[in-house]
């Protein structure tokens, strides 16, 4: 197994960047978040939760589609022959559409924890089947996971309960698993691509026979693991095919009261994946470009006759429903919650998946 | 288009909401008297100085403007009595606000000129084009995404 | 989409010496929308205006873009013609590529870049513009004046005189307001009620005008052509039409003697009965009954009035009685008072009967009032021998709560007339007056003062007097500084004359709440316009007239008086107001009911109401703002202050400037 | 506690209410929720402790819609959030039983966060009543914090202990400013424009959008947000250019100038921890400079300085670089 020195990493950062592009946790004002590291860069893989989850290397919040513009068709062109006609011939115009670019370089993505990898496969389900999803298909074929054991679990995380093992990133669908253990990251490569990467920067690391550390680190963790207080949450009840009795439930109106609206769940979650598509009127015509969307927002597919969701129980239901329900119906069972937690830190209500998952417990 | 092709003299792209009843007359007025100012500065009309919403100004911003001056009648003068009180309000309050967030002083200007101060009119766009010159292209309020 | 056609007009070479126009045609046709443009020499020509129409009917037009002098120019022109073609007017925008492009730019090539710009600009523009139309809204041929003083009586004279009906309200129980309490006017120096009663009368005989004494508005409803006004009739006790003025009530009511109940007409100088009429020549000539000092109301004993009344027109049991009428305009009239002088003790006006204000003196100096006309002191009856004069007390006064910052305009000039009216009677009285500056503009009026210091040798001291102590002896000591030769003076007098500044009547708040008319700092109601609009209040439908606007003399209060009637008949002679079509509108799916729009509406002209809402799907009641389109004058103050965008103003929309804005970026 | 859960029981006993919004307790120590109380089983998960930071006002649009009168329990701060919903005709006092609740300052989980306090089990010291040191029981281990020092930013800038608008009060305040309301504000107005475009930018930059801080906002509470309608196509969902999300910020905090009362909520919920606060608080700090002091929602008689006017009012030329001078 190969191991680097923490207070090298900014090296295996630079070396890395040195041939892809490197997309990882980065502070910035105070936060992590992921971002493409530059030389200056704060990579930061001691936060455990970035605020946004790693979905943005495949499925980032803005992503432009393609842009059309107007091209004029003089006069006489238009007319034909008929110079007479010509004169006041109304002006035609035709669009030229152009293709927004597809990824074409392999990047890396580099300190995904265990519960994002798992977010991948989620979101697989759901862009890569049929109508496959272009633009996040050449996302997928050329980004390089590095995922990272999660050294020190928090009371918010729940994955375990989802099957996702923090311990053990070679578990999980990633390229390269690694771990941070007293002061060194320990590095295995996983597949194929997982082994070009580490060949590109095997210069830096020290070859080391580290199994029975790496078998400690887990055991410690997965102590750790036992204890949070939501790993025997229960998801009995949930699942493939409980739509008609989990729908029709009165608990959601109780669960639902404090909820704002805002987006803030939907969009620091791993696995939402819902999008809008906008235009941007530029100079001679229009950016068309997708955006990440939220099920929470009065207007998610608002139609003319107003007939989506009208009220927050409803867009409230929807957004569990699809997670615990809807989902794992539509792909055996996997459900569309990896247990990372982040809307129970970051929800402004405090209200959160966790909750509603309780809430139906009780209201048995 | 701040860069005109043929010399590569800065030319700043400059919007101008004049209330109708006495920038926009003024304006008129500086044209009657001959009184030249650059092409840089575009007119928009509105019917009183406090129909000017910041969102305007934001806007012109985004599009690309690099000035945008808010012309009106005299404090006292308007001719719905009260509009460019309001605006005067609005508009200290949201300079302020450009310049706490960086945005360079200047850029921005409300001009009180009357139907009768075409002279004033000009003199004032000539100044705000001289300023907005020496200020250079607006780049930290714009959008990108317009100039292609 | 439009179909839009451009117009680019040469202007002789006006324009088309420094914008390349056939290039601009070039360029625009290019633009969304646009099925058709040309150019031609003068688009406002009938020629060119035919070029218009028929373009429009070939090419179905939906839309018109002319680029050509300014919109202020001709932009009326172009939309009558659209209008002959069967195009709605509204449709049309003017882009101003002369006064605004080819007058003040030299370099043909910029000055074309710019016009196309301006012209993209506006066609931008019209793609988004909708038809609009001009409402209606019929007009009430009646006119109501507030306050019965001259300016309400020359109003109302003016307005009768071309045949609209008008009623006048007036809150005291007689018309004539303050001028029936002078003595003589400058600068003539004719007799006051020798000139006003016989107008009162006129009045009073007028087939069209109707008065309302001893009564006030109550509440005010509508808007302009359409106010309904709630008028409260006091009850007078005495049956107006049995009555016939003999007078023999007050004569033997017991009060008249032994009641001492203050004359408010005569400025507390003397005493009146519990019945009463304010003056000889009050019109209408019926007395009141104050409830609140007659016996009989207090004990249910007397009641010699009703014995006496030789047509039985005394009646106890009469109750207030409310009116409701329909107005079409509404002109305030209600003049002014003078300032309380609680706050200048150092005048001693609240220590001595011998300190008195300017108006107590017409009062002592009229032939009717309470010393017929003859000149005494109220402490001992004696005539003064020395008076002084104190000027600007309480006008021009620096500080907030005790006087008022501006000039009250007429003092300087009665104080010369109650200088030489004094001489006049009695030459050897010794006049001082202690002035800041003498302020004379106005035709006849520095002779008549000059007069009053050359001819008459009123003695004019400019300082401000520091304190007036009353002696001992009866007579007053005035302290003062000489700012001229920077001397103390001390000075004798038997009588201090004080010219309190004026205010306007303390009721006209109430009023103008009532009228949603604005009042400035000093409770003057403001003009429309302070030089375009000057008898106009912002409020459509309500006009102003005399002292309520400002300090002025009579003359000018007549000619004010004259102007809202002027006015006022504008307005009644129409059927019917074309309302602008530019108003704002309120979506009533996005308004939150806020009232931050109404807050800033000048014109009153935003109410809200609960109103049913289908939200997708979703029934609701709520209260959102509606606009009363026969007020709204379209200035948009109410869009930028609704932060939801839910007051949008048409012609000028959010959307349709933010169109331009781009447009002009691009 | 007690005595409030029990006194709102009471009025529900009693008919005085049908319902009240409190706070329900977590499933973390430290994050209750706000929430509807009717029935008595509801209140044995009544909360009300030091994480109880939302300000529920803003529930009252749609709370004081329903049948029956509702009580609410409000902070110092947080009464005169509804007094300004009252000024703008967004809420129906008539239908709403105001419970003052005593406050000794709010806390911020993200306090303990940043002092590396993880895998909390249970917190002891956050009580209504209690005094002294927060002690948090973790899976690492015992920690201990001051109070002060986990308490939220708004808190330190206190606008005192008394309930502007209430019914009734229920426990003691105190005072918990210990810091100048507009400090940072000036601290950023000394920097050169390039310093503080820089720190707009990075800060800025991080927003994502969530729309929590309007959301959250007493102020913003249009039915349809202008970013959200199309009346100025501004309708925006993401900040696909560094312009969108500076436009919406200003825009944001200009909207609600002169009615935000500086409750810090818009602060408090931002998941990026962007000092929104700075862009109302800049616009308090001016609009007290250039037009008097006023404080949003102490009287809902006050007219809001943006909807009145002086004649001599500043110019808006003088309004900027004052620094300068």
């Amino acid at each position: 197994m190969y191991s680097i020195a923490k207070e090298n990493l900014n090296s295996l950062y630079a070396a890395i960047a040195g041939s892809y592009d490197l997309f990882m946790p980065i502070k910035t004002a105070g936060q992590t978040n992921y971002g493409f590291w530059k030389e200056g860069a704060e990579g930061d893989i001691d936060t455990l939760k970035t605020i946004r989850s790693g979905k943005d290397a495949f499925f980032p919040q803005v992503e432009q589609l393609y842009t059309v513009n107007r091209e004029i068709v003089p006069a006489d062109v238009a007319a034909g022959d008929d110079a007479e006609k010509a004169a006041d011939t109304p002006v035609r115009t035709k669009l030229k559409v152009t293709p927004g670019k597809l990824v074409d370089q392999d990047f890396v993505i580099f300190g995904m924890r265990a519960c994002d990898v798992r977010a991948i496969e989620v979101m697989d389900n759901v862009f890569l089947t049929d109508p496959v999803d272009s633009y996040y298909k050449s996302r997928r074929e050329h980004g390089i996971v590095v995922a990272l054991a999660c050294h020190e679990p928090e009371e918010s995380c729940f994955c375990t309960v989802f099957g996702v093992d923090p311990a053990d990133p070679s578990k999980a669908k990633a390229d390269v698993a690694t771990w941070m253990i007293d002061g060194k990251l320990y590095w295995k490569a996983l597949t194929e691509k997982g082994e070009a990467l580490t060949a590109k920067v095997a210069d830096l690391f020290e070859q080391e026979d580290a199994d029975a550390k790496v078998e400690e680190e887990k055991s410690y963790i997965e102590g750790i693991a036992k204890q949070l207080p939501n790993a025997e949450l229960s998801l009995e009840g949930w699942g493939a095919g409980k739509t008609d009795e989990k729908f029709k439930s009165e608990v959601w109106d109780k669960v639902y009261k404090g909820c704002l609206g805002c987006g803030t769940c939907t969009f620091v979650c791993p696995t939402c994946q819902c999008y809008d598509i906008k235009d941007y009127t530029t100079k001679d015509g229009i950016q068309r470009y997708r955006c990440w969307d939220s099920c929470m927002y009065s207007d998610f597919t608002l139609m003319a006759g107003g007939q989506n969701r009208q009220t927050q129980l409803q867009r409230f239901r929807q957004r569990f429903m699809h997670k615990l329900v809807y989902y794992p119906t539509n792909n055996d069972g996997m459900f569309m919650c990896v247990g990372c937690g982040r809307c129970v830190e970051k929800c402004p209500q405090s209200l959160n998946i966790v909750k509603v998952i309780k809430a139906f417990a009780e209201n048995k | 288009m701040p860069m005109n092709e043929e010399n590569k003299e800065f030319r700043p792209l400059i919007v101008a909401f004049c209330c109708n009843w006495c920038s926009y007359a003024g304006a008129d007025l500086a044209g009657s008297s001959r009184l030249s100012y650059p092409a840089d500065v575009k007119i928009i009309r509105v019917p009183c100085s406090g129909r000017v919403n910041p969102m305007f100004i934001l806007r012109a911003f985004e599009r690309g403007a690099d000035g945008v001056i808010i012309c009106g009648c005299h404090p006292g003068d308007c001719h719905y009595s009260t509009g460019n009180y309001y605006a005067r309000r609005r508009m200290a309050l949201l300079f302020s606000m450009l310049e706490y967030i960086g945005v360079e002083n200047g850029r921005t200007r409300v001009e009180w000129c009357s139907a009768a101060e075409g002279a004033k009119f000009s003199k004032t766009m000539n100044e705000f084009c001289e300023k907005i010159k020496s200020l250079g292209e607006n780049v930290r309020l714009g959008d990108l995404r317009c100039k292609n | 989409m439009q179909k839009i056609g451009v117009f680019v007009c040469h202007c002789g070479t006006n324009i088309a010496a420094t914008v390349d126009v056939k290039k601009v045609v070039e360029l625009v046709r290019y633009e969304p929308g646009v099925v058709f443009a040309d150019d031609y020499m003068y688009m406002c020509s009938e020629a060119g205006q035919e070029k218009i129409i028929e373009a429009i009917k070939e090419y179905k037009l939906t839309g018109l873009v002319i680029c050509s002098c300014s919109p202020r120019m001709h932009e009326k022109t172009f939309r009558a013609c659209a209008e002959k073609a069967g195009l709605n007017p509204y449709m049309v925008e003017v882009a101003n590529i002369r006064e605004q492009c080819s007058w003040i730019h030299k370099d043909k090539e910029e000055a074309t870049k710019k016009a196309v710009i301006l012209a993209r600009a506006a066609i931008a523009k019209v793609n988004l513009n909708t038809p609009l139309k001009e409402g209606e809204s019929p007009v009430t041929k009646r006119a109501l004046v507030i306050g019965g003083g001259i300016a309400g009586i020359q109003t109302a004279l003016d307005i009768a005189d071309a045949g609209y009906e008008v009623d006048i309200v007036e809150k005291e129980p007689s018309i004539g307001g303050r001028m029936s309490q002078f003595d003589k006017t400058f600068p003539t120096l004719d007799c006051a009620s020798c000139i006003l009663t016989p107008k009162m009368v006129e009045v009073n005989q007028h087939p069209n005008i109707t008065l309302y004494t001893y009564s006030e508005v109550e509440k005010v409803s509508g808007y302009v052509g359409n106010f309904d006004v709630d008028i409260r009739k006091k009850a007078r006790s005495v049956d107006a039409d049995k009555c016939t003025g003999c007078g023999e009530c007050s004569a033997k009511c017991p009060l008249g003697k032994i009641g001492n109940i203050p004359s408010e007409f005569d400025r507390g100088l003397r005493n009146r009965p519990a019945i009463y009429m304010p003056f000889a020549q009050a019109v209408p000539a019926v007395p009141v009954i104050d409830r609140a000092n007659c016996t009989y109301f207090k004990t249910g004993k007397c009641g010699v009035c009703a014995k006496i009344c030789p047509s039985k027109a005394v009646d106890y049991e009469q109750q207030d009685e409310i009116v409701t009428v329909k107005y079409g305009a509404i002109v305030v009239a209600t003049g002014f008072d003078i300032i309380n002088l609680d706050k200048f003790g150092e005048y001693a006006y609240n220590e001595s009967p011998d300190v008195i204000t300017s108006i107590e003196l017409e009062r002592l100096m009229n032939a009717a009032g309470p010393t017929g006309g003859h000149l005494e002191r109220m402490s001992d009856h004696k005539q003064p021998k020395d008076i002084v004069f104190i000027q600007c007390v309480g006008s021009r006064c620096d500080s907030e709560e005790k006087g008022k910052p501006y000039c009250s305009k007429v003092c300087c000039m009665y104080t010369a007339k109650h200088a030489m009216l004094i001489k006049d009677h009695w030459p050897d009285t010794n006049i001082t007056v202690f002035y800041i500056d003498v302020r004379t503009p106005g035709k006849n009026f520095d002779e008549f003062y000059r007069r009053a210091v050359e001819q008459y040798h009123v003695n004019y001291i400019k300082g401000q007097v520091g304190k007036v102590k009353p002696q001992p002896d009866g007579t007053l000591l005035v302290q003062a500084a000489d700012l001229l030769d920077g001397k103390q003076i001390n000075m004798k007098a038997d009588m201090v004359v004080l010219a309190a500044a004026i205010e306007p009547n303390p009721g006209v708040r109430k009023i103008a709440t009532m009228l949603t008319a604005s009042i400035d700092n000093n409770n003057f109601l403001t003009e429309a316009h302070a030089k375009l609009r000057p008898v106009e209040s912002p409020t459509a439908g309500i006009f102003l007239s005399g002292m309520a606007q400002g300090p002025k003399d009579i003359p000018e209060t007549v000619s004010q008086a004259g102007a809202a009637a002027v006015k006022v008949i504008g307005l009644l002679a129409k059927d019917h107001l074309k309302t602008n079509p530019c108003t704002a509108q309120c979506d009533t799916l996005l308004c939150n009911g806020c009232s931050t729009c109404a807050n800033v509406c000048p014109y009153g002209a935003i109410t809200y109401d609960d109103v049913q809402v289908m939200d997708h799907g979703l029934r609701e009641t709520r209260r959102v703002a509606q606009v009363n389109l026969a007020l709204c004058q379209g200035c948009g103050a109410c869009t930028s202050a609704c932060p939801s965008g839910a007051m949008d103003l048409q012609g000028f929309s959010n959307r349709q400037i933010t169109t331009e804005v781009d447009a002009i970026c691009r | 506690m007690q005595e409030l859960i029990n006194r709102l029981k009471e009025l529900i006993a009693d008919g005085t209410v049908v319902r009240a919004i409190g706070w329900k307790k977590g499933d973390m120590p430290y994050n209750p929720e706000p929430a509807y109380f009717e029935k008595p089983e509801d209140f044995d998960n009544f909360v009300y402790d030091g994480f109880c930071g939302a300000n529920l006002s803003k529930m009252m649009i749609e709370a004081a819609k329903l049948e029956g009168k509702t009580a609410v329990c409000l902070k110092p701060c947080d009464t005169y959030s509804f007094n300004q919903l009252i000024r703008e005709h967004r809420v129906n006092r008539e239908n709403t039983y105001i419970i003052g609740v005593g406050c000794r300052g709010k806390l911020d989980i993200e306090k303990a966060r940043k002092e590396g306090i993880k895998g909390i089990k249970s917190i002891a010291g956050v009580d209504i009543e209690g005094d002294g040191d927060v002690t948090f029981d973790t899976i690492y281990g015992e920690k201990k914090m001051a109070y002060k020092d986990l308490m939220l930013d708004r808190c330190h800038v206190c606008k005192g202990k008394d309930h502007v608008i209430f019914d009734e009060v229920i426990g003691e305040s105190k005072d918990t400013a210990d810091a100048d309301r507009f400090e940072e504000v000036i601290k950023i107005e000394k920097m050169t424009p390039e310093e503080r475009f820089a720190f707009f930018k990075s800060e800025l930059s991080k927003c994502i959008r969530c729309n929590a801080c309007r959301n959250v906002c007493p102020a913003c509470s249009c039915r349809k947000c202008v970013f959200d309608n199309t009346k100025f196509d501004s309708q925006q969902k993401a900040n696909v250019d560094s312009f969108e999300e500076k436009m919406f910020h200003i825009i944001r905090a200009f909207h609600v100038a002169g009615r935000c009362t500086d409750c810090g909520e818009c602060s408090r919920v931002c998941p990026e921890g962007i000092p929104l606060h700075l862009f109302n608080r800049k616009f308090i700090k001016d609009i007290d400079t250039f037009y008097g002091e006023f404080q949003a929602g102490k009287d809902p008689e006050a007219q809001s300085p943006l909807t009145d006017f002086t004649f001599d009012d500043l110019e808006p030329k003088d309004a900027v670089g004052r620094g300068d001078k």
